[in-house]
């Protein structure tokens, strides 16, 4: 079997603190509706729609695809629900892949969403569990000691994640849909950011957005008939582990190394440096960038800073990462996967305006979620695979 | 109808927002495994489980080997001291429940256990907290122990020399 | 499409509350029951796929830890719905046409003693208009019962007579919470708690869990003398406002069964995800059943219903019961949302 | 705190969002709620000439957005007939009314849809489907779907 299956519209919201002017439907129909008019389809030419988000808690409503059926044009097909933790946007892209590669739909809508505002995102993601000590220092207190420990392993400089922390919002000054636009942003400004969770500064970690991004898959007669370039699917891949065992390794995790030899073996890459033309990856907290590098093979174990530190990861540099802005810039939680699928997809239409990297043929969309144990990629190509 | 207390909301001009106030009340048990430890955390003990494939001690245990799916019926009394693997320093309050600020946050790796515990770090400056520092539990008063391993109020620097990199750098 | 067939099926000892056992512990002895039956080792499954509700256990991701049940190392291939498991088990089929992987297990969980079923059900609805009513899940489907009475001319002994056939079939099912001998009599002399229904016409709650593992055509007849092939799996959803909905019927039901080809052949047994009697007889009339099928011979949701592995089930016993012999073509149905709002239905077969 | 009898140690566990969630409803549904503080009930007309009451964002048969205009909007009600129903023996703390009532499925006047409300009607034997009924307001109204507190025998 094996349909080939290409991205064929995207759309996305404004990502802000809070979208006041919408309700929940109306955050990711809008961002439905703008991949449909990039795709020049309507809701009727669509097979099936696949929806993600990270924890219903954020919103208080429990399966909202069914409070959303009506609003992503559903009724009558089929509609699935993903959710795994923060990949959960990677996986609802590939899920729906998925669908289109076996040959079952021809048309799939994807979106994925989360509406910050209507609660908080600390309270949504370490709401106080029976029986456990309370969690009394947010996703950061997790995420910073393993910071930490990449530190200690690989020798990094202390100024590498502010350095991530500028060229991403630099990035996002590009990108009309981002969240932040930090126009003064520079490495005094981070460093002079209160320190959350030493060692990381405020302006070092994600804001918390509401938005949506939807895409439209096509097979391969689908994609011959839509306006614009698509974006072929060269390659997906997802890993799971478990959050917490004997010998975890968790500033390194298998999960990741694995899903990406998987995605670059599928997609004929071998040296991801210098086969792809630039990536968007989940990087949450600004060290997650030289952690990523590490991980998803674009150097040698330790090395990632360096590649940071070279300027190669900047918009200008040989690997652009992020060139959107990234996690850094927007964070509508439930969306930021497939936001980071969708910018991968843009670049290689050439449809990513201001931030458009030159020439960009190949590149990755990466998400991590859970404490760093789930992983989703895809690889996307201006050429048919 | 408390889901009426929106008043403040919209004042007289179009309603764009409303309140949706949501409590749900659960009664949650704690499992046969993890109650048996919190029973010997009760009772001032830290009983980690082995795995009976690979013989790795959990602590805290989940009353299962994540790698090989079986039950750790296995227990295994650790002393309650260890070694700070990693740790980050808190400067904002996030909870009403957390300490006054600065405070550190750190995974610590009781001696014999195989995977590491988060505890709070105190006893000492928060700088002076690092990658290696022996520590030991400060537990509540006794009077105040419950099931949880809150009863352990932070963990404080045994005077120890700080432990090699090496003894802890494959459990971050 | 690459042929997919049922080769195991596990699930707990469903019981009314099960306090002692956390979801990893209810779930790990019946994935080691399901990869036994199998003859399969952890290390052979090629994808995984799980379906639960966060809401169940009042903490966001609630599906994590349970992964410590499936033994996830070295790392797997994997993923979850935030739906009843029988949509995992669709994402698993997808996943096996694409010809790289032979294998999938599938699990769901839920322990619906924890909290207040009724009321969690409630926040499904249109957050709006409906939620802050908190109709509970009893009060929406006692709506579309009467819609279905008063457009059929059904009458609430009608409902009970499902009751009755549930509990007798359930008698033979261990797992079973309500079953045993009455009549619809006895039933109706129940007071209803929210007319037209009866307790006696809702489901019990229940805590359990259910693993199916999946296989492609020649591994599914290397593992089992006579697997249950999945011979059309198909699922729609529906308008959300049951006030825009024609009540008495189920038309993604319909819709779902004529593309998964359910009228194609003789049905010879159908298990259905009907948490309520009256969703048997909607859910009954949309598969164009005639009464030549056996109806829920399991017991069906009004026997035991641990929710998330409820619609995986009714896929899991009809298998089952194919494989033994006990019928050549089975459907299976399972339901999510208020009123039937979303519906799968999947056809099984022998050899 | 556990009980620390028994095999398993159980606690109670509230989950609630300090404060409740605060939604923004957007401009159709707003246009509902707001219509509601003034005790007016609209419907929005689709393009098929339907009218939705309560007033979907997105037409169910086609998805098209709708209650883009301001004409779109319709007055209907305030009394509607009943479409289906359900009664309460014992509500719930959570219900709208906390003596014995009716869930009821409403077709407002100038309607084409249901809207879910509590029927307050005394009796189970005072109910049935297609009878009358009309809102009962609340004094204090702020746009919220329980400004209407109930509905009654017209």
């Amino acid at each position: 079997m094996s349909e080939r299956c290409a991205v064929v519209g995207v759309g996305q919201t404004k990502h802000k603190s809070a979208r006041t002017d919408v309700s929940i439907a109306g955050l990711v129909r809008e961002a439905a509706r703008k991949a449909l008019d990039d795709a020049e389809m309507d809701w009727s030419d669509v097979d099936a729609v696949v929806i993600g988000k990270a924890p219903d808690m954020f919103e208080g409503v429990v399966m909202p695809e069914l409070y959303l059926a009506d609003a992503l044009g559903a009724v009558g097909k089929p509609m699935m629900r993903v959710h795994t933790a923060g990949s959960v946007g990677g996986s609802t892209a590939l899920v729906a892949t998925g669908l289109v590669q076996a040959g079952i739909h021809e048309r799939v809508l994807v979106a994925a969403f989360e509406k910050q505002s209507e609660s908080d995102a600390m309270w949504a993601l370490t709401v106080s569990q029976p029986f456990s000590a309370p969690l009394v220092a947010g996703a950061g207190g997790y995420f910073a000691p393993l910071i930490r420990g990449y530190m200690r392993r690989s020798g990094a400089p202390d100024h590498i994640g502010m350095l991530v922390a500028v060229k991403d919002r630099k990035n996002a000054l590009r990108n009309p849909n981002a969240h932040l636009h930090l126009h003064d942003i520079d490495m005094k400004m981070v460093e002079e950011s209160p320190m959350l969770w030493e060692p990381l500064r405020y302006l070092e970690t994600c804001p918390s957005s509401d938005g949506a991004c939807a895409i439209v898959l096509g097979n391969e007669a689908t994609a011959a008939k839509v306006p614009r370039r698509p974006a072929w699917i060269h390659g997906t891949a997802m890993r799971s582990e478990p959050t917490m065992f004997a010998g975890r390794d968790q500033v390194n995790p298998q999960a990741g190394k694995d899903c990406a030899a998987d995605v670059f073996r599928q997609a004929g890459v071998t040296d991801p440096r210098r086969d792809l033309d630039c990536a968007e990856v989940y990087v949450p907290f600004s060290w997650y960038e030289p952690m990523w590098l590490e991980n998803l093979g674009f150097c040698a174990d330790g090395d990632g800073w360096k590649l940071t530190e070279s300027g190669a990861t900047a918009f200008d540099g040989d690997i652009p990462w992020n060139p959107s802005g990234g996690v850094l810039s927007s964070n509508p939680i439930g969306a930021s996967g497939l936001i980071r699928f969708a910018e991968a997809a843009q670049q290689v239409r050439g449809e990513a305006g201001d931030y458009q990297v030159d020439g960009a043929r190949r590149a990755l969309g990466h998400a991590y979620g859970g404490g760093s144990q789930f992983f989703a990629m895809w690889v996307v190509g201006s050429d048919k695979p | 109808m408390s889901g009426r207390a929106i008043e403040d909301l919209n004042e007289d001009g179009p309603v764009t927002k409303m309140h949706a106030p949501i409590r749900l009340e659960y009664r949650i048990g704690a499992g046969t495994a993890q109650s048996r430890f919190l029973r010997g955390v009760a009772e001032g003990k830290l009983l980690g489980q082995k795995c009976p494939v690979c013989s790795k001690v959990y602590m805290p245990p989940r009353g299962s080997c994540p790698i090989h799916g079986v039950p750790t019926e296995e227990e295994v009394e650790l002393p309650d001291r260890g070694t700070v693997t990693t740790f980050c320093v808190v400067n904002i309050p996030f909870s009403d429940l957390a300490p006054e600020v600065p405070y550190v946050c750190a995974q610590v790796l009781l001696d014999g256990a195989d995977t590491a515990l988060f505890g709070l770090i105190a006893g000492m400056p928060a700088r002076e907290v690092r990658m290696g520092l022996r520590v030991r539990a400060e537990w509540a008063p006794r009077e105040e122990w419950t099931y949880n391993l809150g009863n352990i109020k932070w963990w404080e620097p045994t005077g120890e020399p700080d432990a090699d990199y090496d003894a802890y750098k494959d459990y971050i | 499409m690459t042929d997919v067939a049922v080769v195991a099926f596990a699930q707990s000892k469903h019981v009314a509350a099960d306090p002692n056992r956390n979801e990893v512990e209810m779930l790990m002895p019946v994935v080691a029951e399901a990869l036994e039956q199998a003859g399969l080792e952890r290390e052979e499954i090629g994808f995984v796929c799980s379906g639960s509700c966060d809401y169940l256990l009042g903490v966001p991701f609630s599906f994590v830890t349970a992964l410590d049940a499936i033994g996830a190392w070295p790392p797997i291939r994997e993923s979850h719905v935030e739906q009843d498991a029988a949509w995992a088990l669709y994402e698993a089929w997808v996943r096996l046409q694409h010809g790289d992987v032979d294998t999938a297990l599938v699990y769901g969980f839920g322990k619906s003693s924890l909290g207040d079923l009724h009321e969690i059900m409630t926040l499904q609805l249109d957050p709006y208009y409906l939620e802050p009513l908190w109709p509970d899940m009893v009060s929406m489907a006692a709506l579309q019962a009467r819609a279905y009475l008063d457009a059929t001319g059904k009458t609430e002994r009608d409902l009970a007579e499902v009751v009755v056939r549930s509990r007798a079939a359930a008698a033979s099912n261990p797992n079973a919470i309500v079953a045993g001998t009455t009549t619809a009599d006895a039933l109706l002399k129940e007071q209803t708690t929210i007319a037209p229904l009866r307790t006696s016409d809702c489901p019990p709650i229940t805590d359990g869990a259910a693993v199916v593992i999946l296989a492609t055509a020649d591994r599914a007849r290397a593992i089992s003398e006579r697997p249950a092939w999945i011979r059309g799996i198909d699922h729609r959803i529906e308008a959300h406002s049951i006030g825009v909905r024609d009540l008495a019927t189920s038309r993604s039901t319909a819709l779902a069964a004529g593309r998964a080809g359910a009228a194609d052949d003789k049905v010879d047994l159908a298990e259905m995800h009907a948490q309520f009697s009256h969703e048997e007889l909607i859910v009954r009339d949309a598969l164009g059943l005639d009464d030549s099928a056996t109806v829920n011979p399991s017991g069906g949701p009004l026997a035991a219903n641990p929710v998330m592995a409820t619609g995986l089930i009714r896929i899991g016993e009809a298998a089952s019961r194919i494989s033994a012999g006990g019928g050549d073509r089975a459907v299976a149905h399972a339901s999510s949302g208020p009123c039937l709002q979303h519906n799968l239905v999947a056809v099984l077969e022998g050899e | 705190m556990g009980d620390g009898a028994g095999e398993t140690l159980i606690d109670e566990h509230v989950l609630e969002f300090p404060g409740g969630y605060k939604r923004s409803v957007g401009p159709v549904v707003g246009r509902f709620l707001t219509g509601l503080r003034d005790q007016q009930l609209v419907g929005v007309r689709t393009p098929a000439g339907r009218v939705l009451v309560p007033p979907a964002e997105y037409d169910p048969e086609t998805s098209a957005a709708v209650g883009e205009r301001p004409e779109d909007f319709v007055p209907v009600g305030p009394e509607g007939v009943v479409t289906t129903w359900a009664w309460v023996r014992e509500p719930r703390p959570k219900h709208p009314l906390d003596r014995p009532f009716a869930w009821a499925l409403i077709r407002l006047d100038g309607a084409d849809t249901g809207m879910l409300h509590a029927l307050d009607a005394g009796t189970e034997d005072a109910v049935h489907t297609g009878m009358r009924v009309r809102p009962r307001w609340r004094a204090e109204r702020v746009g919220h779907i329980t400004d209407i507190e109930c509905f009654e025998p017209a």
